[in-house]
């Protein structure tokens, strides 16, 4: 498929400004995202379809593989809403003010705001697992 | 395998003429559009400035006032009847693209936005007139982009990178052209009842030049082959401000807004050469003013440019100087803001190429080869005549940059251009359908691309002991050098011997490219062999001229001599031998006299 | 003809599905955000996956406000993510036939995983398991 | 200062696959990547084939990628880009003919599928002109200014995985008709740009505006335009 290869050309190597990297990043991590939501949802039916399951399924969330997946979780979540927001803003509100300055300056601004939420959440969520699965910390 | 197409009218060209003319004939005609571009990437697209049309929106203007500056900046050369009709039917004209969708600029009451233009002036009090209707410093794309969309509208048959090799003629009368199909090498023979050249001019011939790539002559060049004349090819107009080294030009609507050009003393030198109207001035007077002030060593830093100063300060302070005022009255004041909204493009290619701003530095200038006046001879609706009869060729038409009317004679002013186009690329279109519509297709005898065949393979086959893009680069230093915006007759009979032997070596030129699909090297070199045609002629037709009038500026001979030399020049080709001939200019009203701005 | 008025100009185009699902990204986003934000700082963050099992659960959905909460997640997350699924597939996929079959299969798709989702909201945890 | 510039060759008569050349030039900073291809089509290689015309960012003949973006050939000089270092390939998501030269076929229809010419035939009694404020005529003089160079519908993720969209440049096109106060085919326009392969398809990774020579904000543009179909308000 020619358009495929094109396509991930694109993706790849056109050397695109701050839009095109927020572009590919919202993809990604609103796939991510919807990847997770489904599991999430099954796993969590679990407590009515298969309590056993459920359980199984924690224990492999408690992994530290699962919670470097899950703090990467957490990333996608608040890059995908704010950077979300700003193309909404724009996009839907003021059309007039989207210029490549601000285009620019926006995902620098929703770059660092994710990062202002998810450095934080980051810290804590690693200090669970150094806790529990290495014991650190007095854990 | 050659294909074959039957149409009632073929419009060879997609610029503004062309388009124009495929508009008006595709009413009542079969008609299709050949062009080696897509349309919308034709020359009439760089064109800056503005529309000439005494539309009288902000102040008072009349038609004759038009046609009187026209005759006048033509320095009597112009035929006088033709250019009545252009300047009258270039209101109309306006109001038609407007009615098209053309987005002008507009006066604060909504109507068509004028600005003032070199040579345009209101006859009464001789000051600077506001005439040139404008879509900010984008006139000539805004009227290409309105005809194209109108083309679409209209579904006009577009061959889209066709290019025209050879116009077929059978027993004197007009049956089609011959096209090589860019991106399969294919030939495509088109018969038609009537032929419509609109294939705009030939500045690539000159170094420093504002005109396209595409500007190679290919529809005069045809037409010489086929023993057409060409009228006046003498006449090349020099535009004063082109960027420095790249030629890429500076509208005459930046002096229009009051910019003024400045010598390496900080003269305003314009004032010594044109004391009324000074910046105004026509495009020689002000070409041959700059040449002048290098000359004579007043050159930026003794080098071969000046400047072009759009500064907010300098436009002010000069506006003060001269008395300047706005339509109500109020003293002329711009602010840079101002400056910037009239002539976005100008400041985004200082920016690019020269790395300036023009409303905080001055911008380097040199003239440019600008504008062909002379071409196919036409008379006013397009109709080509091959002799100094005026003997009508039945089915051929022109219009635009590549004929000659002839309205812009010697020299033509600024907006013109576009005037000739929408009025001459209308008529022509109007003419050559009336004409097809009573006319039987001509049947052709023989292979019909044969000659363009023969021209192909000439270039395809030869021995390949001259490269072509040194030909070039020596074609166009000797018509810098020699036949430029001064001309001697020592230099211009070197021009002539020079180009005559550049001739001769290009017949040693071969195609390295063996390929069909896309061959543009093939192209290009087939161009080349037209500039080389065409310069000949100007050269041959520059040197016999034994007078300064308008863009010909001979310093042997530095008067018009209407004498002997108020007549158009005609010269056919024939292998080498260029043969001239001479034909009375139309008189009407305006008598001859002194051009003085 | 004069048009230096400045009249407002009003324009009337057929409602088109696309159309909708745009405005519903964008609608369902505003929702979404508060929602999910909170969701996650709260179990991933502040609860931690270390203090999660059938308990939690258990005492969490006797609340019948974090029921409502998680229902609007469930609501409005899959059905949010669902589109944006397909808004990519749809660059990839060529031809209207192929685009109407991943369309419903996408549709189908959601159905069963919120009725998964739904069945356990409103079963709650089983209690015949177990717990010890 | 030397360059090393990389050329995308294909030669469709010869080559299964594209290759690429590399020329070291001799040159001036100056120079325009533009006056680099001529050079080495008349002095080196006269089979590069590629278009161009005006040479001064007028035509839009010679949108390709340059260092990995689109950019004007006659518009970019050789200093702009800061390396020595010069790739220079055709337009994505166009079937390439022939090097750098590609079909502009799809591009053209999508334009044309917009309706881009005025529609108003109800010309003025006094037969002059249709009046507009300079207010009006400033509202979408900023879409006017396109060249139709298809560097910002070759530069759009959306086009490039699907060619059916009819892209940034034909909703330029769209735009400036649209709120041009004097056209009267407003509706007809949205209905083909509200359909799935319009303006929803447009995911504003701005690439479209970053690419575009003539500096239109098209992503603006194209937002105006959805803006206009939410309210079904022209201002």
């Amino acid at each position: 498929m020619s358009t495929l290869k094109t396509t991930l050309t694109g993706y790849t190597g056109y050397r695109g400004r701050e839009g095109h990297y927020a572009f590919l990043l919202h993809r990604i991590t609103g796939l991510g995202t919807v990847l997770f939501l489904v599991i999430h949802i099954i796993d969590i039916a679990l407590v009515y379809l298969s309590p056993k399951g459920f359980l199984d399924v924690i224990a492999l969330y408690q992994t530290t593989l699962f919670g470097i997946g899950e703090i990467a979780l957490v990333f996608c979540v608040f890059f995908h809403g704010i950077n979300g927001l700003r193309i909404a803003y724009f996009d839907m509100l003021k059309p007039a003010n989207w210029s490549i300055e601000t285009e620019r300056k926006s995902t620098r601004i929703t770059l660092i705001a994710t990062l202002i939420l998810w450095l934080p959440a980051t810290f804590f969520m690693a200090r669970n697992i150094l806790i529990h699965n290495y014991g650190l910390f007095g854990g | 395998m050659t294909q074959t197409h039957v149409f009632d009218v073929i419009i060879v060209g997609g610029g503004g003429a062309g388009l124009m003319a495929a508009l008006n004939a595709s009413r009542t005609a079969k008609t299709a559009v050949l062009s080696k571009l897509y349309p919308t990437r034709s020359h009439t697209g760089a064109a800056q400035g503005g529309v000439g049309a005494a539309l009288g929106n902000l102040e008072e203007d009349h038609w004759e006032w038009h046609a009187f500056d026209t005759v006048k900046g033509s320095d009597y050369l112009g035929d006088q009847d033709a250019i009545d009709f252009m300047c009258q039917e270039a209101v109309q004209s306006v109001y038609d693209l407007e009615h098209a969708g053309l987005p002008f600029s507009r006066t604060p009451d909504g109507k068509i936005a004028q600005r003032p233009f070199g040579g345009h002036t209101n006859n009464v009090t001789k000051k600077p007139v506001r005439r040139a209707a404008y879509a900010a410093d984008r006139t000539g794309h805004m009227i290409l982009q309105t005809l194209y969309q109108q083309c679409i509208r209209n579904g006009i048959n577009f061959y889209d990178e066709f290019q025209v090799l050879d116009l077929l003629l059978q027993d004197g009368v007009t049956a089609g052209v011959v096209a090589v199909e860019l991106a399969t090498g294919e030939l495509h023979v088109f018969h038609a009842k009537a032929v419509v050249f609109a294939t705009g001019g030939h500045g690539r011939m000159w170094d420093i030049t504002s005109n396209a790539y595409a500007y190679t002559g290919d529809g005069v060049a045809v037409t010489l082959r086929r023993g057409i004349p060409a009228e006046d090819m003498e006449f090349f107009q020099f535009h004063p401000t082109g960027i420095y080294k790249l030629g890429i030009l500076i509208t005459e609507a930046v002096r229009g807004e009051g910019g003024v050009l400045f010598n390496d003393k900080g003269e305003r030198f314009m004032e010594r050469y044109a004391p009324s109207i000074k910046d105004l001035a026509s495009r020689d007077v002000t070409s041959r003013a700059i040449y002048l002030e290098v000359k004579e060593g007043r050159g930026i830093q003794g080098k071969n440019y000046v400047y072009l100063d759009i500064r907010p300060e300098t436009v002010n302070l000069y506006a003060e100087k001269d008395g300047r005022t706005n339509p109500d009255g109020s003293p002329y004041r711009v602010t840079a803001e101002e400056i910037l909204a009239k002539i976005p493009d100008i400041a985004d290619f200082c920016k690019t190429y020269l790395g300036v701003d023009p409303v905080k530095s001055p911008m380097p200038i040199q003239p440019t080869a600008h504008y062909a006046m002379g071409g196919i001879p036409t008379d006013k609706y397009g109709q080509v005549v091959v002799d100094a009869q005026n003997t009508i060729l039945p089915g051929l038409y022109a219009a635009g940059e590549c004929a000659c009317v002839s309205v812009h004679g010697a020299n033509r002013l600024g907006t013109n251009s576009l005037v000739d186009l929408i009025v001459f690329g209308k008529h022509a279109g109007l003419k050559a359908a009336e004409y097809a519509n009573g006319a039987d297709l001509p049947v052709v005898h023989g292979d019909p691309a044969d000659f363009a065949r023969q021209q192909i393979d000439r270039l395809m086959n030869g021995s390949g002991k001259e490269k072509a893009a040194n030909l070039g680069r020596e074609l166009r230093k000797v018509m810098s050098d020699d036949v430029g915006v001064f001309r001697t007759e020592e230099g211009l009979a070197s021009a002539v011997e020079k180009v005559k032997e550049l001739r001769e070596r290009f017949k040693e030129v071969k195609v390295g490219d063996t390929s069909k699909i896309f061959n543009t090297e093939l192209l290009n070199t087939w161009e080349l062999g037209n500039l080389f045609d065409l310069a000949l002629v100007t050269a041959v037709t520059a040197l016999e001229r034994k007078e300064s009038r308008g863009a010909h500026a001979r310093e042997d001979f530095p008067k018009r001599n209407d004498e002997n030399w108020l007549k158009h020049s005609l010269a056919w080709m024939d292998g080498d031998q260029i043969r001239l001939d001479y034909k009375p200019v139309v008189i009407t009203k305006y008598v001859p006299k002194e051009r003085v701005y | 003809m004069t048009a230096t008025s400045e009249q407002i100009r009003r324009v009337k185009v057929r409602p088109n599905y696309d159309h909708i699902a745009w405005k519903w990204m964008r609608y369902s986003a505003v929702l979404l955000i508060p929602l999910v934000w909170f969701h996650l700082i709260l179990q991933d963050v502040i609860v931690g996956v270390h203090a999660m099992d059938l308990d939690y659960v258990a005492q969490r959905w006797a609340n019948i406000g974090w029921r409502v909460y998680d229902a609007l997640l469930l609501g409005f997350a899959m059905a949010h993510g669902m589109n944006g699924v397909r808004q990519v597939a749809n660059d990839f996929i060529k031809g209207e036939r192929a685009r109407t079959i991943m369309s419903w299969a996408l549709f189908i798709f959601w159905l069963a995983i919120t009725a998964i989702g739904a069945a356990a909201l409103i079963g709650g945890v089983r209690q015949d398991f177990p717990l010890n | 200062m030397e360059i090393r510039l990389r050329v995308f060759r294909f030669q469709p008569e010869k080559d299964q696959r594209p290759r690429y050349d590399v020329y070291t030039i001799e040159t001036d900073p100056t120079e325009r990547i533009l006056d680099l291809l001529e050079h080495v089509r008349g002095d080196i290689d006269g089979s590069l084939a590629f278009r161009r015309s005006c040479a001064h960012g007028v035509c839009g003949s010679d949108a390709m990628r340059i260092n990995g973006h689109n950019l004007l050939a006659c518009k970019v000089l050789v200093k702009d880009l800061g390396t020595s270092e010069i790739t220079v390939e055709p337009l994505l998501g166009l079937r390439v003919i022939k090097d750098l030269i590609v079909d502009m076929g799809p591009f053209l229809e999508h334009y044309k599928s917009v309706m881009p010419y005025f529609i108003n035939d109800d010309i003025p009694a006094d037969g002059k002109e249709f009046l507009q404020s300079p207010e009006q005529r400033a509202r979408f003089d900023d879409t006017t200014k396109c060249i139709m160079c298809a560097a910002c519908t070759t530069s759009c993720p959306s086009f490039w995985s699907n060619t059916e969209y009819v892209g940034p440049a034909a909703i330029v096109n769209a735009h400036r008709f649209i709120f041009d106060s004097r056209d009267t085919g407003a509706e007809k326009r949205l209905e083909v740009l509200n359909e799935q392969f319009g303006v929803w398809r447009c995911r504003t990774a701005f690439n479209c505006t970053e690419a575009c020579p003539r500096e239109i904000k098209i992503t603006q543009a194209i937002a105006e335009v959805k803006q206009v179909l939410t309210s079904g308000k022209l201002e």
